[in-house]
């Protein structure tokens, strides 16, 4: 199957630097493999970041809940899952357990690592996901 | 709303509207000396809003409302309005402002050049700012600088500093007057916060640009150290520090390219803020 | 879309998604060498080599292969 | 109320001249929050506005003009992952006004994408949605179900590089709601556009919007909405064959009510029913500065906009169960 560039291709003469003669190019394994990264948008952590957010365990619409130790959501009465925290964490709250290994308030040891599971499972569009995302702004 | 004020920050004038009169009392009184607005247009509408039926009265604590919102947003207590509110005003301007892209980086200017600091909170890119801007820098900002992407220059938004922690006893020894500083809120959820009204050559040249010269990534609490970044690097984490880059589309990569590709980068380790100045001066006098 | 080159590697904004790609080589010299044809992968090796030095040709082949595989899972190159 | 004024200059925009700066601040403040800002600022077009205002209204327009982009973009990705299928991508709502160049598309708010799919073969649709990227929204037992179960669409995916949502649907409304109308003729009768996406007929893009406006959900929204059958309505000067359409639907009553209220809103002014006047209400509650002035009307749609989906036993069944675990309307 012959490839072609999308809709939209390259205007030429700005393009990448052309060096004159054989050049050898960089291919291989590691190279090869990392080639391409593309900027994902930022908007969340950033926006979030200049504002104070907190994140609820679980998400309000699966209140009622418990959390398993490996941070997924159960039915209540799930064996060896702890009920949801009686209220949400804030942003420096959960920083400071990922970063820093301190305890959630008010949390035992195996709860805590439950509820930072389910803090790190927690995907877009889920209550708490855009103050998650701003505490991973990479340094 | 019940009560509310109109205020003018660098390019963008923002509506803000509280239920309580406290916070709008205090934001009259920190941005008295700023330029009176144009009139009441207003490019965002900011509220706080009563964090439920009740939260008026008792235990009053605010919603930062606005036309544009964050659903992850946590209500504040009514004694931490005046910080609502500025929050609320940043976040419009992080959402919804497309006339420049923004960087959340702090940035100060000297001899008609422009020199931007960006890092995480903590970094102490605003208090180096803040500091600078009392020692013969013009203070531009200490939250978001905002690239033209016309012209490539830097614009200033300097609303009130917001110092934090450590920082306010730090800039209340260099800055002297205590009129200059707002009620200390203590143990809001970013810690005890008091406000700092920039110096008045930074409020009254807050409409003037200047062209990028130096891009530093400080970082506070670490050695001394200092270690050029690449201009891929550097793009990368201006595109983090940016709220609006993926917004502003072709403009915005052709402004963060240029300013990249013209613009030193350079990541700075400090102890002290002090030591800091010392290092920005050797490597503001450095440059062609 | 735009290709701009800096110190260590080369910025892509790709306009039709918007999306910014930071590529390194071989990536601009493959987007360079498509520019608007379609070419089988054995012709687009054959026209980098005429340029630049491949290598043994069946690992440039496999190579070529997973760089366009990555290219069209970005929509950057489709295949016809 | 500026969500009147907001109404009044979309009608007829002259009625810009002579307002005041607060007025302006209750209009863009409206029309943020109802996504009707590039919208409105097409509509005043080249007309002559306050110094700060123009500004707002270019940064409006780009903003439309780059959505628009990207969720062209956004088609064009589903298209590719289910082309190899032979699943034609037939778009709807805000992507398909766009693709097809329609006036409703011009500064349109466009969130996610909308795509109908036939309902034999939802599960390849998602399959192959999932190996190009897309991931499941919300993982939860329940939710799952129910949208399996009644829903008209899949639950939300997002791709995890570009963090869009798509939203598949298999029939047009609820499978509990009681017009149910036929997803499989508006497949057969969809368009194809230059490129191989498809769009639905003009008859049923009108009927789709009214569906999805009046026989689904609480009207949050209302206003553009109901701009979208505004423009719809205007590029469809015989109403005849629309009006069978709708009827093979079940959707005559909730075609006669939007375009009285379409007409009343944006259109001539003309009259309306006594139960119109709480659509009417219920769309109008944004107050200057864009905040909810009629809660309790707000909560009422939202009660009947369960009504809607769902025969009373199984909705109190519903409402217990989400109940249980804390969710409110507020």
């Amino acid at each position: 199957m012959p490839v072609t560039l999308g809709t939209d291709a390259p205007a030429r003469n700005e393009s990448a630097p052309m060096q004159p003669g054989r050049r050898q190019l960089l291919m291989g394994g590691a190279v090869a493999a990392c080639a391409i990264v593309s900027i994902r948008p930022a908007l969340a952590q950033s926006a979030a970041s200049v504002l104070h957010c907190q994140v609820p365990v679980p998400d309000p619409a699966r209140s009622g809940n418990m959390v398993a130790p490996d941070g997924s959501v159960v039915a209540p009465g799930t064996q060896g899952a702890f009920a949801g925290a009686g209220r949400p964490f804030t942003g420096e709250e959960v920083k400071a357990a990922l970063r820093n290994g301190k305890s959630l308030p008010g949390t035992s040891y195996d709860q805590n690592r439950a509820y930072l599971n389910y803090i790190r499972r927690l995907q877009s569009g889920t209550s708490g996901f855009t103050c998650y995302a701003s505490l991973q702004m990479p340094r | 709303m019940k009560h509310s004020v109109t205020l003018t920050i660098g390019p963008a004038t923002f509506r803000i509207g509280s239920a309580w009169g406290q916070p709008v009392a205090q934001l009259r009184a920190l941005y008295a000396g700023y330029p009176a607005p144009p009139g009441a247009i207003a490019d965002f509408t900011v509220r706080l809003d009563p964090a439920g039926p009740l939260r008026r009265w008792w235990r009053p604590s605010a919603r930062i409302a606005g036309d544009y919102m964050l659903p992850d947003a946590a209500p504040m207590a009514l004694h931490h309005g005046l910080l609502a509110a500025e929050m609320g005003m940043n976040l419009q301007m992080a959402l919804g402002w497309r006339r420049h892209v923004l960087i959340h980086a702090s940035s100060v200017e000297k001899d008609g050049r422009a020199l931007v600091m960006t890092g995480e909170s903590g970094s102490g890119k605003s208090t180096l700012a803040a500091m600078l801007g009392e020692r013969g820098w013009r203070f531009m900002g200490d939250e978001f600088a905002l690239l033209d992407p016309t012209s490539g220059a830097i614009f200033p938004f300097p609303r009130l500093v917001s110092l934090k922690n450590v920082a306010i006893g730090v800039m209340q020894d260099f800055v002297g007057h205590a009129a200059r500083f707002g009620p200390l809120m203590q143990a809001t959820p970013k810690g005890d916060i008091r406000h700092l009204i920039p110096p008045a050559d930074a409020i009254a040249r807050m409409q003037e640009g200047a062209p990028p010269a130096l891009l530093l990534f400080p970082r506070f609490g670490h050695a001394r150290a200092i270690r050029p970044v690449g201009q891929g690097e550097a793009f990368m984490r201006l595109t983090q520090a940016s709220t609006n880059y993926v917004a502003c589309g072709e403009r915005g990569f052709t402004a963060l390219h240029r300013f990249v590709s013209n613009v030193p980068g350079i990541a700075l380790d400090f102890e002290s803020g002090a030591q800091a100045i010392d290092m920005i001066d050797d490597l503001w006098a450095d440059l062609p | 879309m735009l290709l701009r080159p800096l110190d260590d590697l080369v910025l892509l904004y790709h306009r039709s998604s918007g999306q910014t790609h930071m590529v390194a080589s071989p990536v601009p010299e493959i987007l360079a060498e498509l520019g608007d044809k379609a070419l089988h992968l054995e012709e687009l090796r054959s026209a980098l080599e005429q340029n630049y030095d491949l290598g043994e040709p069946e690992a440039a082949r496999a190579e070529l292969s997973q760089h366009l595989g990555d290219l069209c899972a970005l929509g950057l190159v489709r295949t016809t | 109320m500026s969500a009147r004024l907001l109404v009044e200059v979309l009608r007829s925009p002259e009625r810009i001249s002579g307002l005041s700066d607060h007025e302006w601040n209750a209009l863009i403040s409206a029309a943020r929050a109802e996504r009707l800002t590039a919208t409105l600022a097409h509509r005043i077009g080249d007309r002559q506005v306050p110094a700060k205002i123009a500004p707002i209204l270019n940064d409006a327009k780009a903003e439309a003009e780059r959505e628009k982009m990207q969720a062209l973009w956004e088609a064009d990705r589903a298209q590719v992952a289910l082309a190899p299928l032979g699943i034609p991508v037939v778009l709807m709502k805000g992507t398909a006004y766009v693709a097809a160049g329609l006036s409703a598309g011009q500064g349109r708010f466009i969130g996610d994408l909308d795509i109908l799919v036939p309902r034999d073969r939802l599960d390849e649709a998602e399959a192959a949605l999932l190996a190009a990227g897309w991931e499941w929204v919300k993982p939860d037992p329940y939710d799952d179900a129910y949208y399996r179960l009644w829903m008209h669409e899949l639950p939300p995916l997002i791709h995890r590089e570009r963090d869009r949502m798509i939203d598949v649907h298999h029939t047009i409304l609820p499978l509990t709601a009681r017009p149910t109308p036929d997803a499989e003729a508006m497949l057969a009768d969809s368009v194809e556009l230059p490129g191989g996406l498809r769009v639905l007929s003009p008859d049923d893009r009108i009927c789709h919007a009214v569906a999805h406006m009046f026989a689904d959900g609480d009207l949050a929204g209302g206003l553009r909405n109901l701009w979208d059958i505004k423009c719809l309505l205007g590029e469809m000067p015989d109403r005849t064959a629309l009006t069978q359409r709708a009827r093979h639907h079940g959707l005559a009553t909730h075609l006669e009510r939007a375009i009285r209220l379409a007409d009343h809103f944006y259109g001539k002014g003309g009259a309306i029913t006594m139960t119109d006047h709480l659509f009417r209400a219920r769309l109008l509650f944004r107050d200057a500065w864009g905040r909810d002035s009629a809660k309790r009307l707000g909560q009422a749609f939202y009660i009947r906009s369960h009504l809607l989906r769902m025969p009373p036993m199984m909705l109190a069944r519903h409402l217990w169960t989400k109940w249980r675990r804390g969710y409110r309307p507020v």
